[in-house]
């Protein structure tokens, strides 16, 4: 080594600022590029108004509408699974082969394409269940792909918890299911909510499975059953189509907006439910 | 007895996502064997042409376009993610990084649409202009996958960075070290299998990706030889054709899900035998 | 644990109402034993024993867990208050039988923490966060949680080790004066505290009890050289 | 107690989240139907459903996209009132009913700065089986030739195939000419839309669509010196025409069939007209 | 409260005063005077002036957060790895201040073994080839005297010589805190500063390492804390204890465990409190 290892660290700290920076700015680029072009086109009358001429002119209240639901479709199915299946991984057996199983199940799904969970979803739930293109075939199918992320973090949140928290229950007289219900899931409960979170952004921004099983109707949904067409969908077609740029870049605005929204409420939910315990 | 019952409800539970991996596989599988069967598995795989209606069914271009894709958009986010990650673990102040690391998270919920729109509307004419050719290339849809995975492989490595016990580094700048040494030589060692594991990830999103390949890769059918070709991807072959496939085109189109499910339990296989701590 | 043996042939009688010590040096097997005596160990990793383990002549294992847990109460090395308020904290055992009126818990708070002397500090601040009492007073509020569901033998493994000076002599008077009530039994690899609060004293070493006796006689005449060895500074 | 309030906290969470949805248990209004198919028919369609449903207020049209095939596949089994085609029905998918309900001239298209405007059937057939690939040779700029095809199994692509790629090849015994393979390195892309806004972004760009998605960006190639208008499709001298289909189930009833009576009427076919295509009638 | 803490105020204990009656230290190799270390707000070590020999084992004593080991820990300024540390006073190696000494001469200088044996997930060589490699050796044969040097200075090359390939956390805790300190010796320092060292060891292993730290003595300035008062009587030569953050008394261990002159030091002792 021919550098003294200061002046060696501070060329490497030069390179990995650059490297930082340089990502920063891509990233930041992005986001700068979307607001400066669709900035504009959000208003009220974008917000809550119907489209009219396949999108190209009015609002685009219905697809606000129909990602509200999907998402919190998708999470009100795949959380009780996915805290269950982590509970059950955590809490009620060591390394097994049952559990190896599991895991297996659960990284194997983590890994299947997006495209792939839209042709499951729509030749099982859209075909063969006969939802046809509807909120429900799209939330299920949301659900089982994001169900992977919610059971990994679910379980690191519950790893987390402190071993002798449980042990002081268990102490005190407590039964494993209340200590779980009682201890764990509380104090776990963050963790939880970061992969709930996670898990709603992937179905807000998910396209192609949402295509496939939602399908791509305008019209407001009014019930479970019907077809819709969520933002990202909308974003997709009217950018694909060359319908209107313009409001193609509100539409992602609109995405990137309600994104950091979820992510703000979840920041404030989690500093509600921990306020109390610090 | 309550508790044996939540138990057992529990482990019920917990054996969805397993039914639910077999039914996707089950699914797959059933409209893509029969086809591989009468085409050859050989054929299917390792032959270049592509005309499902002259019934031609080579998906090899695609392999290759698919893996090579993959592999550039790792090089590129790992490079920049795990630099990313390195200095904000060791050398940015505190408080950056507490602003910087919700902020990266968030962007990892952008949707690919919108990553790939902006490389139709920014780097495709950039590329055009820089290096000719229609700009829809290799590297294009590398450049978007890569950025894209970035926000993914840098708050994972960050947090396999972190929960590298602070002993190690105590023992190291104890010795003399600087925190480079310290980083490079014990730090990025012992969180070897969550790095790996970050780039696993990263990977994984890169060859699932569908919908922002579509829109710069260019879809083309050829083997593509340079950086600057046209390439389709697996993903994007599925999602391009299987809305006017039908009868063995179709199953075409599974039977290319089918290798995309085995290519990436391969590749998730061997991440994980390289992931293993060594004990 | 795996294959390791941690305790050896182990026959220990502890009387009620009196405060044992059990000390010996770090991987004596002291922390094991009061694992054994109410059964947490069997939330852990696969382990076997034999011999048996009496509380009024009952074997702990034909007792239902929660009663056993109920009757003999644990501390542990460091304070683990429950996230959540200081009442929270000590009607954590109680709601866990459900049969508890709001007033009938109240009162059952006070008392845990009068005995734990704790009340006087507390007693304005139930409903903050227990995390932001100091050590000595999260021990305290531990011992006071314990209480709380009435047990009959309260085990303490080296409830002081990390607390300073005064909470430690506070926990002790605390130990002193509950000694009516209770059964104590402090695991301690201080032989000082030993000498300081216990009627008798039990030396382990490497899983083995090599001696038991009155304080007085283990800490100026003891029978095994090794007692002596210990007590005495050679070795630990 | 923390513990119980935000378990309690969560489960609120869950019940308003599950309100929020409406559980409805069947469909809404009995007049909802539901169109699916070609991606190349919907805007169309959306169109006509949305003027439809104004004069309308209790009929509910939703229109999706999702591919010929999709459409096929759901009209089949029921989940669509009509399905949307804009290719034929193979011999296994026969069995519905097909009802055309325009004509769609597929244009050849370049960026507006491409000087090149005219061509031989034969030269576009060139141009896409990668035998031509410079512009120079077209009286052009010295520029190579990016070709867009669209992906196999689309309607437009086989319309394209059958009526362009066959011109000029030889002739098996049975009088049918073998269409040339398109070139492989020609980019591909899965709708008209895209097609056009690459075309529009790109002076070397040549590619394909629906004539009535032309807009000022992009220009239309006169094939074999005609250029596709109403009169040159209707009278048959435009070469590459072909018709989008609705599609149902049996005879179509309720709302479906109120919306295809109107969609061939009057009224709907010049809406058509209006939105660029040809009316059928 | 107990009448026996009446001789006790811990809420305002005396500064050592500097008149007290100063040790014969043969050749100091270390020293601080009047040091304060705070951590933001908290003041952990209070007017601290102590000096350690040359060839000789002191020990600090003292009950749980009597900044014994934030002490230790400025020592080396590794007190500065947490956020608001800082240091009122002088700390002098060899007569002249370490903050005028980079931080990494300083630490290789002055090496330090914690509590818990922290060898790296590396194989045992690389262990102890650590610090030469970070400070420019990088030549094999060299480095293999190093590492066989070194392992047999802590009575290790014996047990390990074969598994030298092997990672470092197969061994028993005993045998990675002496791979620990024969980790620091490669470094050549010539302070040794221990936390604690033998808390998460039994007792045999305990014997052992404090029998290595006398074979040690004869070479280095050995600093090591410790809350077992008999290891302290055991191993040291000179013994300071503190309380509360300050040094109570500071004398040869011999007459701080049979005439403490502070009647805190004889309560501590004596087993009255702690």
């Amino acid at each position: 080594m021919i550098l003294r290892p200061l002046a060696w660290q501070r060329i490497v700290w030069f390179a990995l600022a650059a490297m930082t920076l340089f990502t920063l700015v891509v990233l930041f680029f992005i986001i700068g590029f979307i607001t400066s072009k669709g900035a504009h086109v959000i208003t009220l009358k974008f917000l809550f108004g119907m489209p009219e001429r396949m999108g190209k002119e009015g609002g685009i209240l219905p697809t606000i509408i129909a990602t509200i639901y999907i998402s919190l479709l998708a999470i009100a199915i795949a959380t009780p699974i996915g805290v269950g299946s982590a509970v059950y991984l955590c809490e009620y057996t060591r390394e097994s082969p049952i559990t190896r199983v599991i895991r297996f199940g659960a990284d194997a799904l983590a890994g299947v394409p997006s495209i792939i969970f839209g042709l499951f979803g729509f030749i099982l739930f859209v075909i063969r269940l006969r939802m046809g293109w509807s909120l429900l075939a799209g939330g299920l199918t949301l659900a089982f792909m994001i169900l992977p992320t919610i059971i990994r973090t679910s379980e690191e949140a519950i790893r987390a918890v402190p071993y002798n928290l449980r042990e002081v229950s268990y102490s005190l007289g407590g039964a494993k299911s209340q200590t779980i219900v009682r201890v764990v899931l509380p104090n776990a409960l963050p963790g939880i909510l970061t992969g709930v979170i996670l898990g709603m952004g992937r179905s807000v921004a998910e396209t192609a499975v949402v295509i496939f099983t939602a399908g791509s109707s305008l019209l407001m949904p009014k019930s479970l059953f019907d077809p819709a067409r969520t933002m990202a969908v909308h974003f997709y077609i009217l950018a694909r189509e060359g319908l209107s740029m313009e409001r193609a870049y509100g539409t992602a605005l609109l995405l990137i907006i309600a994104i950091l929204l979820i992510n703000v409420v979840a920041y404030l939910l989690m500093y509600r439910l921990t306020r109390k315990m610090r | 007895m309550r508790e044996k019952l939540i138990e057992k409800g529990l482990l019920l539970v917990a054996f969805s996502a397993v039914a639910m991996i077999f039914l996707i596989a089950y699914l797959i599988f059933r409209e893509g064997v029969p086809l591989v069967a009468k085409v050859g598995v050989w054929d299917f795989i390792a032959s270049t042409r592509w005309a499902p209606s002259k019934g031609s069914f080579g998906i090899l271009p695609m392999i290759v376009g698919s893996l090579e894709v993959t592999l550039l958009a790792v090089i590129i986010g790992a490079t920049l993610g795990l630099s990313c990650a390195m200095f904000l673990a060791e050398f940015a102040p505190r408080w950056s990084v507490r602003i910087l690391k919700p902020m990266i998270e968030l962007l990892a919920g952008i949707p690919s649409v919108v990553y790939g729109f902006i490389g139709v509307v920014v780097l495709i004419p950039f590329i055009r202009r820089t290096f000719g050719g229609p700009g829809f290339s290799v590297l294009a849809a590398a450049i978007i996958l890569g950025i894209m995975i970035l926000p993914t492989v840098i708050a994972i490595s960050l947090d396999a960075l972190n929960a590298v016990p602070p002993l190690y580094k105590e023992g190291s700048l104890a010795l003399g070290a600087t925190r480079w040494q310290t980083l490079h030589r014990v730090v990025l060692p012992a969180a070897r299998s969550g790095i790996i594991a970050a780039f696993i990830l990263g990977m994984g999103r890169a060859i699932g990706e569908t919908m922002a390949v579509i829109m710069v890769a260019g879809n083309a059918l050829t083997m593509p030889t340079s950086l600057l070709q046209p390439v389709r991807t697996l993903t994007s072959n599925i999602a391009l054709e299987m809305g006017y496939a039908s009868g063995d085109h179709q199953a075409a189109l599974f039977a290319t899900g089918m290798v995309l499910f085995v290519i990436i339990a391969i590749l998730n296989t061997i991440a994980l035998v390289i992931a293993r701590p060594r004990t | 644990m795996g294959k390791r043996l941690i305790l050896r042939g182990v026959n220990l009688d502890i009387e009620a109402n009196t405060i044992v010590s059990v000390i010996g040096p770090a991987h004596s097997g002291k922390t094991t034993l009061l694992r054994v005596i109410n059964r947490l160990i069997e939330t852990q990793r696969e382990f076997m024993r034999s011999g048996d383990v009496l509380l009024d002549d009952a074997e702990v294992r034909r007792l239902d867990i929660d009663v056993l847990r109920r009757r003999v109460g644990l501390i542990f090395a460091t304070p683990v208050p429950l996230p959540g308020t200081i009442f929270d904290n000590i009607a954590y055992g109680p709601r866990l039988q459900h049969h508890h009126r709001r007033q009938q818990l109240a009162d059952l708070v006070e008392h845990s923490l009068r005995s734990a002397f704790l009340w006087d500090e507390v007693k304005d601040r139930l409903s903050t966060s227990a995390l932001r009492l100091s050590g000595g007073q999260q021990q305290r509020l531990c011992i006071a949680r314990t209480i709380a569901v009435d047990p009959e033998v309260i085990m303490m493994d080296e409830p002081t080790s990390g607390l300073d000076p005064i909470s430690t002599a506070q926990i002790e008077t605390a130990m002193r004066e509950l000694k009516k009530q209770y059964t104590w039994v402090l695991v301690t690899n201080n032989t000082k505290q030993a000498a300081r609060v216990s009627d008798k004293v039990a030396f382990f070493l490497s899983g083995e009890l090599i001696e038991m006796g009155e304080a007085a006689q283990i800490f100026t005449k003891p029978k095994d050289p090794r007692t002596d060895d210990y007590v005495s500074g050679r070795i630990g | 107690m923390i513990t119980h309030s935000s378990s309690r906290g969560l489960a609120r969470l869950f019940v308003v989240a599950a309100l929020l949805l409406p559980l409805g248990c069947s469909r809404a209004s009995k007049t909802a139907i539901t169109l699916a198919g070609s991606t190349s028919v919907e805007p169309f369609a959306e169109r006509l459903a949305e003027l439809y449903t104004r004069a309308h207020p209790d009929a509910e049209i939703s229109v999706q996209g999702g591919g010929s095939s999709a459409g096929i596949r759901a009209c089949q089994s029921r989940i669509c009132a009509i399905g949307m085609s804009s290719r034929e029905l193979t011999p296994e998918e026969k069995g519905l009913v097909e009802i055309p309900i325009a004509h769609d001239a597929i244009a050849l298209i370049v960026n507006a700065r491409n000087p090149v405007r005219v061509m031989t059937l034969e030269q576009a057939r060139d141009v896409f089986a990668g035998r031509i690939r410079n512009w120079k040779e077209l009286g052009g700029p010295n520029q190579r030739i990016t070709p867009i095809t669209r992906e196999e199994g689309s309607g437009t692509r086989a319309s394209f195939e059958e009526k362009v790629m066959v011109a000029g090849m030889p002739k098996d015994k049975d009088g049918k000419a073998n269409p040339a393979a398109f070139a492989p390195d020609a980019l591909v892309q899965d709708s008209n839309g895209s097609v056009r806004e690459i075309v529009a972004s790109d002076p070397a760009a040549i590619g394909y669509i629906s004539s009535g998605l032309i807009d000022e960006r992009v220009a239309a190639i006169l094939l074999g010196g005609v250029a596709p208008t109403e009169a040159t499709i209707r009278s048959g001298r435009y070469p590459v025409v072909r018709q989008f289909l609705f599609l149902t189930n049996g005879e179509a009833t309720g709302t479906a069939k109120a919306f295809i009576e109107y969609v061939l009427s009057d009224s709907g076919q010049r809406t058509l007209t209006e939105e660029g295509l040809t009316r059928i009638k | 409260m107990d009448s026996k803490l009446s001789t006790l105020d811990p809420l305002n204990p005396r500064p050592l005063e500097p008149s007290l009656p100063k040790l014969e230290t043969r050749n100091s190799k270390l020293e601080t005077q009047n040091l304060n270390v705070f951590y933001g707000n908290f003041q952990a070590v209070k007017s601290v002036s102590i000096a350690f020999p040359c060839k000789a084992i002191t020990a600090i004593i003292g009950p749980s957060g009597c900044g014994k080991s934030t002490l230790l820990r400025s020592l080396n300024r590794m007190n500065e790895l947490v956020d608001g540390a800082r240091i009122k006073g002088t700390i002098l190696l060899d007569g002249s201040d370490i903050y005028r000494l980079s931080v990494l001469e300083l630490r290789k200088r002055v090496g330090m073994v914690f509590q818990r044996p922290n060898a790296f997930p590396l194989p045992v060589f690389d262990n102890i080839a650590y610090g030469p490699r970070i400070h420019g050796t990088n030549n094999g044969s060299e480095l293999q005297a190093i590492v066989e040097r070194c392992l047999r200075s802590v009575h290790m090359w014996d047990e390990v010589k074969d598994k030298l390939n092997d990672s470092a956390l197969r061994l028993t805790d005993e045998q990675r805190q002496r791979l620990c300190i024969a980790r620091m010796l490669a470094v050549e320092p010539e302070v040794l500063l221990m936390d604690e060292p033998c808390s998460a060891l039994d007792p045999i292993a305990t014997l052992r390492i404090e029998d290595l730290m006398r074979s040690l003595k004869e070479k280095y300035c050995i600093v090591i804390v410790t809350h077992n008062m008999q290891q302290a009587a055991r191993v040291s030569d000179y013994t300071g204890f503190m309380l509360l953050g300050v040094l109570k008394e500071f004398g040869t261990t011999k007459q701080i465990f049979t005439t403490p002159r502070e009647t805190d030091t004889e309560n501590y002792i004596s087993g009255r409190f702690g």
